[in-house]
């Protein structure tokens, strides 16, 4: 019983929670469809930061007075939560950085100069975000490191056919755990596997797969995973590295400054303990306390249940667009929700992505049109910009119908 | 929010349906520049080449992008073409100029823009102001460049 | 008449527009003085990072659609509002980081490993936070490059003597602005101009104070200020690296990801123009919106105005805390309130620092007490721990009257 | 908020005051361990001598701190001198038992700990707690380094 329940979510009723989302655009009421992007934030996220501000708002760590001590306890509890939430061994693993683009650079400059070097082959995948691809290209540069890629199969998910090839000789293999264009999510476990066979070691971008899929670190096999806070219901200004503990204790630090030491001299200085070695700075102290909410929100709601209204809304869309438009609705990525999420790019027409959005922008209708900060993909798409439609647990069938009828207008104005 | 009308208007569309000027040419003589609009994946290509007496004597486009940034790519090389430099550069200040949304300067009036005047609602939509804008940027660009 | 009235604040008013200096600890009202560790924030930078996630709240830059183009105009406002705020030439030279120690590591990284190499002279000074130390350490670490240190006179405040020998050779001269710990405020100007014709690059530790003196970049003489929004009445999560056109032009990117591309292909990227440049990854847009209510709100009070407050309690705290406790209370730093922000690091007879903050906070007077993130500091002082209070805007005599008072029970306690 | 004097008992300010076993040992034969409390910048030194039978036969406490790490370090250094590694290791466990805040085991009885139950009420101030077991990591570092 309890277990059923918490396969079904009422997005109707979650809507509620997310104060933006009663909002009117142009006179009419807004449809979201940008959360790949960023998520809309619940009430008990804004009200989580802004208690934080009114009563107990003071730098953490270093302070022993009362609020200082509250603060400090409310942020460290996020990194548990966190833990809790992506089944990590210990809070030691969860650094607090400033969004999943920080978390991967973190990885670069402190594992990547630590332990690759001219010739060393990182592999990576034709589909993925620029916040995992560039990174890795000013590694390429400094070290003399070499990229190689990955590429997509018919099916728009990652082909795997040379898989043992491409991985032979890799040191390291960063890839998207689902991808911000096409919806796709890979075979992880696999690819972690084979990876791991050769002595490779694992980077994973979440930024799309944890606000969305039940995560654990241990199942998926990786060895760090970054992801943000505000895809996942939480604020802006926050994001997490997860990383196994024996890599990250071998790791030089990253950001040098205050809270990341032991002890400093005017000849050097001793990195402090795991995790704030990696934290440089006084933290994001109020987003992480926003972030410990939405990881509450979500893990209330359950993963699952989550996972499988994505997964049902997304086989909504994917029945309904093509049979309202046809041929002229071309929707990338997989075909097969289980090996997808709610992302759905698409092109309609020779109808540019941009004026399909402004169009549906007149109907309150919120997608996004570009090239999704994924050039390579969009090369091999064999396209300049694609517009995107993208679910949470806040849509429902009705928003996918009204981006529908929205663009049932873009053919007419276009037509 | 203003009507996709103003926006859209007839000559921009038709503009974006039937590009001016479109393609390559050889460079040298021509120069080539290549412009990117970061918001959107919008690229603009201009090939534009300059004749003894300081005239732009041909321009091309190339590149892809959405219905503003093609029209007004195809807008700007009809205006551009059989211009000096010098008129070529008063052009895009004046373009700019109305495409400016607050203050400074006296708006230059639209009629000295000719047909480009109808890109003028483009201003009420500001994210695609940079659409409007790229070509021009690009132009200049390849206008300098060695 | 005008200007004499932005010469006064009433702190007792203002205090009223902070709702965390309303609670009560322990029963008794709150006393807040560690406004160096982190300020309170005022009721409007709440308010504008609530409206934003309730009305507005979609990633930047990106997006074609209404509530996503008022982010983004949103967020750029606060450049342009933190531009005039600072007295930087062009909104391009404001580039938005996660806080101070981010923006210092940014320069470490970008032109530090850019333009100095082995050998070369980076000359810092005893009194720095380990934001302005650790990331020179790193870079000395990496690069081979050498530090040479400033010392104290007897007043508590940078020894100049020696500038001209100690900056020979030197091609970078990193400097905090304001010491976080003795509220000193060293000629700046002076040593820019001394460094400037020694042909190095100044970078200024700005985190203690542009939030409490009118800043103009031009005037110190600066390349590059560093500050965070969290000490400016604007939320954590934020900070900004204010730099000279020319040099952020020439600098390398530093973090890699979304935003700071122009264009990305399977062999490489072009790098964005000023500042998205060193952006990368959905950037910190509530806390950007926050921070420009921040200015706005320190703006409309005056900086001048700021200043002077904060000049007059410093001046009373001296002049009235000695009195009352005699040789047993010894206050760090400068004596002459003009070269001296009021941040004031004492010790109180042999009494530990952690205890003296204890039984304050029993009184619900909140001190920092600690190293205050400058160990090097605190070694040429001859001590492991200062307490420090520090002033703002919004404390008035009665909270330093309250401190004397606390303090007599420390005295009680411990003597 | 729990009174000042729970933190402080008389014992604890008695330690703090006129700290046992104060100074420094040969090294070797005694070891020597530093801790850092990053929180206060408090500083345990700790020297440690283990005969041959496995006692710990002398143990010195150097460094500064506030009165609750210093009281704790007088405190340890007096209840493991003369005891075996093993003792001193349930010692170091039973006194960490005590000081965690929440759930898991069943807290030992103060009275295994002797003087050192004195140190209970700094529980109540969770920020001081690391004060008062850092000597305890620093002893044990001590004693685990080669
Ligand atoms: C002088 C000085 N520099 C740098 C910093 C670092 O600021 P943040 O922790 O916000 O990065 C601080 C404050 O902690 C400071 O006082
Ligand atoms: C797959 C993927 N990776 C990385 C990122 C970067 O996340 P952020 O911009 O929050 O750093 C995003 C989102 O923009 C993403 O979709």
């Amino acid at each position: 019983m309890e277990l059923n329940l918490k396969l079904n979510l009422d997005a109707s009723t979650l809507k509620a929670d997310f104060p933006l989302l009663g909002r009117e655009v142009n006179g009419k009421p807004i449809v979201y469809l940008d959360s790949a992007a960023t998520s809309q934030k619940p009430q008990s996220v804004l009200d989580a930061m802004d208690d934080y501000y009114r009563s107990i708002n003071a730098n953490v760590h270093r302070g022993a007075y009362y609020i200082a001590d509250l603060a400090t306890t409310a942020m460290e509890e996020t990194r548990s939560k966190v833990q809790r939430f992506i089944g990590a061994a210990s809070p030691r693993e969860i650094i607090l950085t400033k969004n999943a683009t920080e978390a991967i650079n973190l990885v670069a400059h402190s594992w990547g100069r630590e332990y690759l070097s001219e010739g060393d082959v990182i592999v990576t995948t034709i589909m993925e975000h620029h916040a995992n691809i560039v990174p890795w290209h000013i590694l390429c540069a400094d070290r003399g490191t070499r990229l190689r890629w990955l590429n997509l199969n018919v099916n728009g998910n990652l082909k795997l056919d040379d898989l043992d090839e491409t991985l032979d000789g890799a040191r390291l293999v960063v890839l998207s755990a689902m991808s911000n264009v096409l919806g796709a999510i890979p075979p992880i476990r696999q690819i972690a596997d084979a990876a791991h066979e050769k002595g490779a070691v694992v980077v994973l971008d979440g930024a799309q797969f944890v606000p969305h899929l039940p995560t654990d670190v241990a199942e998926l096999g990786a060895d760090f995973l970054a992801f943000s806070g505000h895809k996942m219901c939480g604020p802006t200004g926050i994001g997490v590295l997860w990383g196994r503990e024996d890599l990250l204790e071998a790791m030089p630090p990253f950001l040098g400054g205050g809270e990341m030491i032991l002890d400093v001299t005017t000849e050097g200085f001793l990195p402090n303990d795991l995790p704030w070695k990696f934290e440089a700075g006084t933290p994001p102290i109020a987003e992480a306390i926003g972030l410990g909410a939405a990881v509450d929100y979500l893990a209330d709601i359950g993963m699952p249940a989550i996972r499988e209204h994505d997964r049902k809304l997304t086989a909504y869309a994917l029945r309904t667009l093509p049979g309202r438009f046809g041929d002229k609705l071309n929707i990338h990525g997989p075909a097969d929700t289980s090996e997808r999420g709610g992302v759905l790019s698409f092109t309609f027409g020779d109808i540019h992505a941009h004026d399909i959005s402004q169009v549906l922008d007149g109907e309150a209708v919120c997608v996004r049109a570009g090239h999704h900060c994924a050039k390579p993909l969009m090369d091999t798409l064999g396209v300049t910009a694609t517009a995107r439609a993208s679910v949470y647990l806040y849509n429902d069938e009705s928003d996918i119908d009204a981006l529908a009828d929205a663009l049932e207008r873009v053919g007419d104005f276009f037509g | 929010m203003p009507a996709l009308e103003d926006l859209y208007r007839e000559i921009v569309l038709d503009h974006y349906r039937n590009p001016r000027n479109r393609g390559e040419l050889p460079c040298p003589p021509a120069k080539r520049a290549k412009g990117f609009n970061p918001l959107c994946g919008d690229e603009v290509i201009v090939f534009v080449e300059v004749d003894e007496g300081g005239r732009i004597s041909d321009v091309r486009i190339d590149g892809q992008g959405c219905s503003i940034s093609q029209a007004a790519a195809s807008m700007m090389s009809v205006s551009v073409k059989g211009k000096t430099l010098s008129e070529a550069r008063e052009l895009e200040r004046a373009f700019k100029t109305m495409m400016v949304i607050e203050g400074g300067g006296s708006p230059s009036s639209p009629a000295d823009l000719g047909d480009l005047a109808a890109l003028q609602g483009v201003k009420k939509f500001p994210v695609r102001i940079k659409c409007a804008t790229l070509c021009w940027n690009t132009l200049s660009e390849g206008l300098t460049t060695e």
